[in-house]
This record gives structure tokens, C-alpha cells and sequence, in this order.
């Protein structure tokens, strides 16, 4: 059928000549150039996992309230009357860094079609984002981009955009970070999902016209960066976040009929993975007629259309005799609607051109013979250590005002601000809190969600660091008053060829399994990302967890806003941590020491104390300790609540500084008008809890040393990011 | 002197606009539309007489800032 | 009351509007699809925010040509009340129910915040619940919210009690600092001739619900709903 | 036939994008830049044969679609 393809051409597929070897033992003779395109795009890192697979298996990804774990479009958890939370999280790293609008829309685009595929009406969407340096030429441009493309896609499709996190650091110079998530909401018994069934059922193509969209993109999105990728930018596609509305709606719409057997978005690798993923997991063969595919341009080829990344499209297997009820809610929302082809005894794929079969594989084998590596790893060397005892002198106040104005630490509202975060009139916490919380809607219940992760804590032990990331999502979920139900989780790491990078995936996986096992917070979906390295360089390793809470009664919620006359309660235990702590990096300008070491028995027993005490109407206000410590957390509880605050002094013998500014995991700092009865509970349940200061005046006031007056604390804690992204060129 | 910079989408690259645009004019009765592309109009005053000159400069200007060579490619016209 | 609400292509608020609509109602709005060139008999016609046809050309422009929006012009020049929220404000000036244009913000980004906002006039049907001078707290989310008309124009809306809502800062001034997005005037809503029209940038629809943080839109459909009733 | 319509906002209109990108060029270290205006460049084949038919037919399409009168006009171009 077709003689040997140059190794030229193999090598451009990025197949190694094992894999092409065994490609040529499965077809039992030589691919050709669509088979082979197929075959490179169905055995990318992106599509296989083929690196980080041997360890998501070690995931613990089932739980009580667990309906569809890893392995389909999202994650689907059970939230109680009959309704269900679909939610995952992606990234699109490389298209973002090389055109920042569009990379960021379409990652956007992507996620929400994962998780409406499955029957979900998206209810939010939220970010994770690492950039470069700030005096890096590149950062500002950067961020304009990616946050006008974030906005400009969530804002159109009018689904809000409602959390996230934003870090600058060198490592990302060269490999911004773009992960995005959705959280969607279902009726549990209405859960679809991509598994073919019903030999003979038609193949349905919905959506956006094929065009000539990131071809190979696939494979470009784990290919490792250099100069040369931005010779690479014509495989960067444009969004259309208007159809993809019109797809929302149609896509919801059909869904309410039972006219749908199995339905799966086309993402990354188009038609090829989206028709193979539905073939395997139904055990059956397809057969596509490729001319019939709505095509955007001429003189497209069967090789383009298998391999296209055009967005926007979904492919869809119907129930006999409901093609005409689905054509007509498709042309009512003027999309395209094709019928392409049919599902097939025996499982192999047969690809036809105007009658003629241009491409035949079987689906299984190639599937399962997918590659999995276990790639060698080393541990990560100890970080360099520090002297306490030796670190320079600062005045508690005016570290204080270098935190919160530091680029990590400074308000996001120049970012928020952008983007609609109000659309579908159920948001009940706006960006700037611990979780954006968002009603059910018609309900008393809420979904609260947070993505989180502290990369130099990974770098400096990625066990301890994947342990944080997800304790920390705990956190910020029971501070809201919401019981954290499931993860979703992003790995973004840097050439796992590399034993010291793969030993960074493998610890940060085996701290996330820990931490999720422990605080039975099982994890439901993910995404990978691998070869984040420019010229060699890696990232730091950026772990990123999606968490989804839920709150039974909206009024049971708490905020991080003080008010007047309110004691502070500190629960948890402080050793004034300071080991790679922000105060030491952009205080001290040092990265050094051990992470805080997190105590998952511990983390679980505050969260439930937490949880109680504001069920139980005892906590006015409520704010996990992270980056600044407890400093950094009652400022941002008085700027919330435009009251100042005081905040007494160390326990013997601890150095104030460390006081403030440690980072000591498992704590809580707790508003309440009866301190007492907080105590109380801590102690009842054997949890350390002291008083810490109180509320009220207009300033906040530090021990031994000073006092900063909010409206100046505030100024300069909102004018970092607006400052450094002024006189930024308009974006085309 | 006047330069305008025509800033078009490249041939292969989805243009969202022009096909609603399309659209739009075909409900609207009109027949007989084929493929429909917006761009953009960039005008700029300069004050250089000397026309090698200034088209060096406004390609310099595409380079830097008005053209995304990503998805956009551009024409030149200049006007004394 | 009887309503109806608009649904276009990118529309969405919709749903928004109709649960607040609802809400005051008592009863159900009906939903009407763009392409629908009957309307029911209705009291008001509701033109939702969002992004109708992806606000691609110019926002509004497409949604103003279609036919639900043919026969809503016809029922408002039978003085049927017509009130266009964010996008609708938008496609009430392209379909020319109401004067002027919305332009891309001053600073060119996307503003998505509470506003302050001064009530001009309680003389109509739609701030009848309201003060005159009464400062209200309600949300915007746009990119192009800038009202332009020429001096004129402004003159007219002016002299003719035409400006039904300014944005202000919390103290209800109406200063220019105040004025997000660099309207003419600070204007971020106005009335046709007879206040039969009206049109604004902010949305009342999003906090009308004290667990959403405010509650300063729920008296604008309140007092549709009495006036109708 | 081609035609290119270049719709741009009336000179009494504020033009923000303009602006930022004349703000933007100096910035970047371009002198001598005047007045930037920011317009629409929209590009429609037809399948008319005839100029003049072609013209009215375009003039139609600004009227009833391509340009808000209140705040913009329009230069047109027919290509064969
Ligand atoms: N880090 C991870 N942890 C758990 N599951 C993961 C992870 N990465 C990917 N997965 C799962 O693998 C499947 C394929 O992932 P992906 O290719 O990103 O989905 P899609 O093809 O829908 O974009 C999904 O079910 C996803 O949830
Ligand atoms: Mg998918």
C-alpha cells in the first residue's frame, strides 16, 4: 500500500526508531505518511503520558463521593441532590509564550470543552500563572497578552472568571506557565462520557470548520523549546470563544434528549485522538469519511484533517434514527453539523477519501502500545542552607510594605479586573479571598475553588512541596467554611529525559499522593506538561492543584475581611519558619533552606476545627497562613476590611521577624468577637490556638517596631502590578 | 507625510470577524458575498519628506509593534 | 407585568436578567430568540447583556439588524418600554432607539467592577423607585462602554432630562475621576425622548441580591413591575 | 472582484487606539509621529463583474452593516 517512508520524515514526526519499529510491527508493514502522522501525534508526550503515567497511577483517585476519576475529559464528584461537579485543569505553556492572546484563549477554549462534553454546564474558570522575571523584556508583554486572552475568551462566553495565582520568577524567561480550569455543574445522572457503543451508530462532527490549524501542534507542545521556536508560530491557532458559546448552548441543549451515545471534544491532535480515545474505550472500529468534513479552506488534505487543531469542534456518536433532532438544534445555533462516518466491527480504524481508503490502523494495539516509561530519576540536592542567626536586620514595618508590594505578593486586581467574574449572577466571593465561592445556582449551596502551589518550595524538596500544594488548597477551601471534596492537579515540569527533573516529577507526585490520600482528597482529573526548558533551563517544578469545596448553606460562609473590635486567633503551631520563605527572598535575597515541613494529620484536624467553628457562626473572619506569614495575613484581612489591626509580639525566645514573616504550615488566623469559646474548641480537640492581636484604628501596628497606615499599605500594596504594566504597548 | 499600513490575517489563519461578517450580510439579503476578511487601517502622520526614509521606518514600526507577524501580515502606503 | 427577554447569538445574561426579573415579577419573562420577528404582547422588552455575535465588526451592530430586534423598534415606537442592559445599551444605539454610540474604554481594557452611579431623575418608569441624586452601587463588566455623541447630542440628552444614570464616586459627586471609561459627561445611561427607552452600561441584574453583595438593582425592576401592574 | 472598504472613525471621535499606538512608537523610540488613527479594514470578494453595480452594492452593505454613521466613515476601493 505504500513504501518506506524516509527516516527524514519519521524523524520530523518525532517518532525515536524504537517507536517506529514497533509502529511498523503493528501495522505489520510500513506506515504511510497519515498513518505515520497518526501514529506521532497518538504517541506524543502530550496525548501518551507516556513519562509521567508510571506515576498518576500512584494517585489516589477514588473516594465516597468520587463518580469518574482520571481517564475521561474531567474529573466528575458527587455534590448531593442529585447534582454533580465536573472539573479539570490544562495547560497551553508553549502557545502562550510564543502568541500570548491567543495561546491563553484557546487554552481557555480547551478546558471548558472537556468539561461540557460531559454534560457540565460550566459555572467557572480559573488560572494559574507563572511568568518571568519582571525586568525581563519579555514579562510585561507577557502578561498583557495572556490576561487580555484569558479575558477576552472567558468574558465572551460569559462564564466567570473567578480565581487564580500569578508568580514571577527567572526560571519562566524563556516558558511562561498557562494553566487553566473549569468547574463545571451536571446532573449526576446525566453524565456523558467519550465511550463508543452501537455498531453501525453515525459519526457526527459538530462545531467549527476544519482549517489548517496547528498542525503538529500536538507534537510542538512537548517538544523542547528553544530560539528556533519562534519559527514555529504559524502552528499557534486563532479562538472563536463566540462559537464556541453557540456550542455551549447547542452542545446542552442536544444533551437534554436522549439523542447522544458518546461524545468527546476535539483537543489537542483533533480528529485523531478524539476518534481513536471514543473507538478504544468503546472496544469497536470506526471508519471516517474524510471528504464530508467541513473544511475551511481548499484543497485540504486527509493528512491535514486527521492532524488539524482547528478549535471549537466537538465529534459525537449518535443513538440510530436522532441525526435529524440533533441537525436541527445544530443549524438552530448555526453550526456546522456533518455526518462523517460510522462505528465498525472489529476494532480498526479505516480512513476514506471521496470512496478510496487512504489509511488503515488497527485502534487498540495502538493504543496499548502507546510507550510508558521508567525513566531514572535521582532526588533533588538539598537546598543551600542558612544562618538565622546571621540574616541582615529589617524593620518589621518596612519588610512588611516590601511584601506586599513585591510582585508575588501585590493585589491581582489589575488582573481580576479584566476579567468577568460576576457573569451567571451566582458569584458569592469575588477574587482577593482565600476560594472564590459560587452558589449552586437556585440553590443554598456553594462550590468554593482555588488553584495553588508554591514552586520554590517544590525545588527545594518536591516531596514536601507537593505535599503543600495541596495542603494549602485544603486550606483555603476550609477557610471559606467549605469541605474540600476533590483536586484536580496540573504537573508542569521541565525535560524528564533528565534524572534530575524526573526525580522532581516523582516527589511532587509522591507528595500529592500523600496529602490526598491523608486528607481524602483523591484526585479526579489532570493535565501534564513536560519539557518547560529553555536553552536547557529548566522551570521551577510547578505542581499546580485544582481544588473544589463545597458549602452546604451559603450563610455558614466566612471572608477574609476584618472588622472593628475583633480578637485575632492564630491557630496552629509557629516556629518562625523561614526556610525559603518570601521574607528570605526578597528581604534577604536569598533562596535558601528547607521548605516549612507539612503535617498532614495535623493539616486535616485544623480543617475540621476550622470548618466547625465557623458552621457553629463562631468566626467573623477567616485567613490560612502561606507566603508572608502571619504579617502578610492580617494585612491582607485589614486592607479587605479597611480596618487596621495589632499584632503582639513574639513567645519567648522566638526572633520577631520570624514571628511575622515564617511560614510555618497548618494555620489559620481566625476574626472572632469570642476568642474564648475559639480557645475552648482548640483545646478541646488538642489544638494549639493563642490570641494574637486584635482589630480596630487605621493602622496596623507591628511589635517592636512601627506602625503603617492602611491607606499607605494599601496604596502600595495596589500599585505594583498597574506601575510595572504601564506604558505597555498596546497588543495587537 | 501620511503612511497607512493595511494589517490583514494570514491567508490560513481563522478570521472569527470576516466569517460573521459574512453572515451577517447574507441574512441581510445580500447575494452573491464570498469570503469576507476584516483587517485593521493603521494612519500615521509623519514628519518625513523623504518616502525611502519613511518606509523604512513604518516597516521598522511593523516590526516592533502594529504587525503580530504570528497570525498578520501587512501592506504599505504612503501619501505625501 | 409582562415581559420579554431578547436572547441573541453570545447573549449572556439572559439568565441573569430573567431570575431578576422573576424575582420582582412573581412570575415568568419570556424568552425570545433572535430570530423570532413576533413578539408576545409584553410590557417590557429586555435586551440582555453579553456578546452578541461575539462583538465582532461592532458590539451590537449585528444583533440590531435582526429580526426580533426589527419588531422590537416597531413595539417601542408604539411605546412599548424597552430597557437594554451593557450589550442591549449597546444594540439600542445601532438599531438608533436611542442617540449616540459605545466605544472601546478610554484605557482600552476590559472593566469588570462596581461603579457608583448618580441617579439623574426619578421621573420614569424606570428610576421611579429611586431619588433623584440617590448614589447606587452597581456592577459594570465592559469593554466598550464609552458613550460618545457630538455637543449637540449632549446638549439635547441634557436639556431634555435624557440622562437617566452618571457615574459617580461614593459620595455620589459626579467628578471625573469618577468617570471609568471615558464617557461624554459621565454619562453611563440614558432615556430616549419619551423615557420609554432606556439604556445603560452597569448591570442591575447582578446585584439584586443581597447574598450577591448588594442590592441596589432589585428596586429599577421593582419598580417596573409597579408601574406596569 | 475584490472590494476593500476602509472604515475609520470621524475625526471629532476620540480614538484611544490611535493614541496608544502613537504613545506606544515614541516609547519605543520612533520620532517625528504624528496624529495615529486606528480604523477597520474589511475585505469582501463579490461575484460581480461590473464596477458600478459593485459600488452601489458595497455602499449598500456600509449603509445597512459595515459603518456606524454616527461615529464613522468610509473610503472605497474595488480591485478586478
Ligand atoms: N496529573 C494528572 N493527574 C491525574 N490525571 C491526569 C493527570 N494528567 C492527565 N490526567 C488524566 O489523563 C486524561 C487525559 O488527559 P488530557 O490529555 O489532558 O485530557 P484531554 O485529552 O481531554 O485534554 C484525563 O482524564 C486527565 O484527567
Ligand atoms: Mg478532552
Amino acid at each position: 500500500m505504500s513504501e518506506e517512508l524516509s527516516p527524514e520524515i519519521v524523524a520530523q514526526h518525532g517518532l525515536s526508531d524504537e517507536e517506529y519499529a514497533l509502529a511498523k510491527q503493528i501495522m505489520g508493514r510500513a506506515p504511510n505518511l497519515l498513518e505515520l502522522g497518526i501514529f506521532s501525534v497518538m504517541w506524543s508526550e502530550h496525548c501518551s503520558y507516556k513519562s509521567s503515567k508510571r506515576w498518576l497511577k500512584t494517585l489516589p483517585t477514588s473516594g465516597p463521593r468520587v463518580i469518574q476519576g482520571p481517564g475521561e475529559n474531567a474529573g466528575v464528584v458527587d455534590i448531593g441532590e442529585g447534582q454533580a461537579a465536573i472539573f479539570k485543569i490544562e495547560s497551553h505553556n508553549h502557545p502562550s509564550f510564543i502568541e500570548p492572546y491567543q495561546g491563553a484563549a484557546t487554552g481557555v477554549g480547551g478546558i471548558l470543552r472537556d468539561v461540557f462534553t460531559m454534560g457540565a454546564r460550566p459555572i467557572a474558570n480559573l488560572n494559574a500563572l507563572r511568568f518571568g522575571a519582571p525586568e525581563h523584556e519579555k514579562t510585561r508583554h507577557l502578561v498583557s497578552g495572556v490576561v487580555a486572552g484569558i479575558g477576552g475568551y472567558g468574558n465572551c462566553v460569559g462564564v466567570p472568571t473567578v480565581g487564580g495565582e500569578v508568580n514571577f520568577h527567572p526560571s519562566y524567561n524563556g516558558n511562561i506557565l498557562v494553566n487553566a480550569m473549569t468547574v463545571g455543574l451536571a446532573d449526576a445522572e446525566r453524565i456523558f462520557y467519550a465511550k463508543a457503543a452501537g455498531i453501525g451508530n453515525p459519526v457526527v462532527y459538530v462545531g467549527s470548520k476544519t482549517g489548517r490549524d496547528g498542525i503538529h501542534g500536538a507534537t510542538m507542545a512537548s517538544a523542547e523549546f528553544d530560539e528556533a521556536a519562534e519559527a514555529q508560530r504559524p502552528t499557534v491557532q486563532v479562538g472563536d470563544p463566540f462559537t464556541e458559546k453557540l456550542l455551549i448552548e447547542a452542545c446542552l441543549e442536544l444533551m437534554a434528549t436522549d439523542a447522544i451515545e458518546a461524545i468527546q471534544d476535539m483537543g489537542a491532535a483533533g480528529l485523531t485522538s478524539s476518534s481513536f480515545e471514543m473507538a478504544s474505550k468503546g472496544g469497536c472500529g470506526v471508519e471516517l469519511w474524510l471528504d464530508k468534513v467541513p473544511m475551511r479552506e481548499t484543497g485540504m488534505t486527509p493528512y491535514e484533517l486527521m492532524l488539524s487543531e482547528s478549535q471549537e469542534r466537538m465529534l459525537m456518536i449518535l443513538r440510530p434514527g436522532r441525526e435529524d433532532v440533533a441537525r436541527a438544534i445544530f443549524e438552530k445555533w448555526d453550526l456546522d453539523f456533518a455526518v462523517i462516518g460510522r462505528l465498525t466491527e472489529g476494532g480498526r480504524m479505516k480512513l476514506t477519501w471521496h470512496g478510496e481508503t487512504v489509511g488503515e490502523l488497527p485502534i487498540d494495539p495502538l493504543a496499548e502500545a502507546s510507550p510508558e516509561y521508567d525513566r531514572p530519576w535521582v532526588a533533588s540536592p538539598t537546598p543551600p542552607s542558612f544562618d538565622p542567626d546571621s540574616l541582615p536586620d529589617h524593620d518589621p514595618a518596612e519588610a512588611l510594605v516590601r511584601l506586599m508590594a513585591s510582585p508575588d505578593l501585590c493585589s491581582r486586581r489589575w488582573i481580576w479586573e479584566q476579567y468577568d467574574h460576576m457573569v451567571m449572577a451566582d458569584t458569592l466571593q469575588r477574587p482577593g479571598g482565600d476560594a472564590a465561592v459560587v452558589r449552586v445556582h437556585g440553590s443554598r449551596r456553594a462550590l468554593a475553588m482555588s488553584v495553588d502551589c508554591t514552586p520554590r518550595y517544590v525545588k527545594a524538596d518536591p516531596l514536601e512541596g507537593g505535599k503543600q500544594a495541596v495542603a494549602e488548597s485544603y486550606r483555603n477551601l476550609s477557610a471559606v467554611g467549605a469541605e474540600p471534596i476533590a483536586i484536580t492537579n496540573n504537573l508542569n515540569f521541565g525535560n524528564p529525559e533528565k534524572p534530575e527533573i524526573m526525580g522532581q516529577l516523582v516527589g511532587a507526585v509522591k507528595g500529592i499522593g500523600e496529602a490526598a490520600a491523608a486528607l481524602s482528597y483523591p484526585v479526579v482529573s489532570g493535565n501534564v506538561s513536560l519539557y518547560n526548558e529553555t536553552n536547557g533551563k529548566a522551570i521551577l517544578p510547578t505542581p499546580v492543584i485544582g481544588g473544589v469545596g463545597l458549602l452546604g448553606d451559603l450563610e455558614k460562609m466566612a471572608r477574609i475581611a476584618l472588622a472593628a473590635d475583633q480578637a485575632l486567633v492564630l491557630l496552629g503551631t509557629s516556629e518562625g519558619h523561614l526556610g525559603q520563605s518570601l521574607y528570605l527572598r526578597e528581604c534577604c535575597g536569598l533562596e535558601a533552606g528547607a521548605p516549612p515541613p507539612v503535617d498532614l494529620e495535623r493539616e486535616r484536624a485544623l480543617g475540621e476545627l476550622v470548618r466547625s467553628l465557623i458552621e457553629d457562626g463562631l468566626v467573623q473572619a477567616c485567613h490560612d497562613l502561606s507566603d508572608g506569614g502571619l504579617a502578610v495575613a492580617t494585612a491582607e484581612m485589614a486592607l479587605a476590611g479597611k480596618v487596621g489591626a495589632t499584632l503582639e509580639g513574639p513567645p519567648e525566645g522566638m526572633d520577631p521577624l520570624a514571628w511575622l514573616f515564617g511560614e510555618d504550615q497548618g494555620r489559620y488566623l481566625l476574626a472572632s468577637r469570642q476568642p474564648e469559646r475559639l480557645l475552648e474548641r482548640a483545646a478541646a480537640v488538642g489544638l494549639p490556638a493563642e490570641t494574637v492581636g486584635y482589630s480596630g484604628g487605621e493602622a496596623l501596628i507591628l511589635p517592636g517596631g512601627g506602625a503603617i497606615s492602611l491607606a499607605s499599605l494599601s496604596e502600595k500594596h495596589e500599585d505594583w502590578l498597574p506601575g510595572f504594566m504601564d506604558g505597555e504597548p498596546p497588543q495587537n | 507625510m501620511k503612511a497607512r499600513v493595511h494589517v490583514t490575517l494570514k491567508p490560513a489563519v481563522l478570521d472569527p470577524q470576516g466569517s460573521a461578517i459574512k453572515n451577517a450580510l447574507e441574512q441581510l439579503g445580500f447575494s452573491g458575498v464570498g469570503d469576507v476578511r476584516q483587517g485593521k487601517l493603521i494612519e500615521i502622520e509623519l514628519n518625513q519628506s523623504d518616502d525611502q526614509a519613511a518606509k523604512a521606518e513604518i516597516e521598522a514600526m511593523c516590526k516592533a509593534l502594529l504587525v503580530n507577524e504570528v497570525i498578520e501580515t501587512y501592506r504599505l502606503e504612503l501619501e505625501s | 407585568m409582562k415581559s420579554a427577554v431578547i436572547v441573541f447569538p453570545g447573549s449572556n445574561c439572559d439568565r441573569d436578567v430573567q431570575v431578576a426579573l422573576r424575582q420582582s415579577m412573581g412570575s415568568e419573562p419570556t424568552m425570545v430568540w433572535h430570530k423570532d420577528s413576533e413578539l408576545p404582547k409584553v410590557d417590557l422588552i429586555v435586551l440582555p447583556g453579553g456578546f452578541s455575535y461575539g462583538d465582532y465588526l461592532r458590539v451590537g451592530a449585528m444583533s440590531a439588524r435582526s429580526p426580533a430586534m426589527r419588531a422590537t423598534v416597531e413595539a417601542a415606537e408604539k411605546g412599548v418600554s424597552v430597557i437594554g442592559i451593557c450589550n442591549g445599551f449597546q444594540i439600542l444605539t445601532e438599531a438608533k432607539l436611542l442617540p449616540g454610540a459605545l466605544t472601546r474604554n478610554r484605557d482600552l481594557k476590559f472593566h469588570c467592577r462596581d461603579v457608583y452611579l448618580r441617579v439623574e431623575t426619578s421621573q420614569s418608569l424606570f428610576t421611579s423607585r429611586y431619588e433623584e441624586g440617590q448614589c447606587l452601587r452597581l456592577p459594570v463588566a465592559n469593554h466598550d462602554g464609552c458613550y460618545v455623541t457630538d455637543d449637540e447630542g449632549r446638549r439635547r440628552l441634557e436639556d431634555q432630562g435624557q440622562i437617566a444614570f452618571r457615574y459617580c464616586d461614593a459620595e455620589g459627586a459626579v467628578r471625573p475621576e469618577a468617570n471609568l471609561n471615558g464617557s461624554i459627561s459621565n454619562i453611563a445611561g440614558i432615556f430616549n425622548e419619551t423615557k420609554t427607552v432606556l439604556g445603560l452600561m452597569p448591570h442591575p441584574e447582578r446585584l439584586s441580591d443581597p447574598a450577591l453583595g448588594g442590592n441596589d438593582g432589585r428596586a429599577l425592576f421593582d419598580g417596573l413591575v409597579e408601574a406596569f401592574n
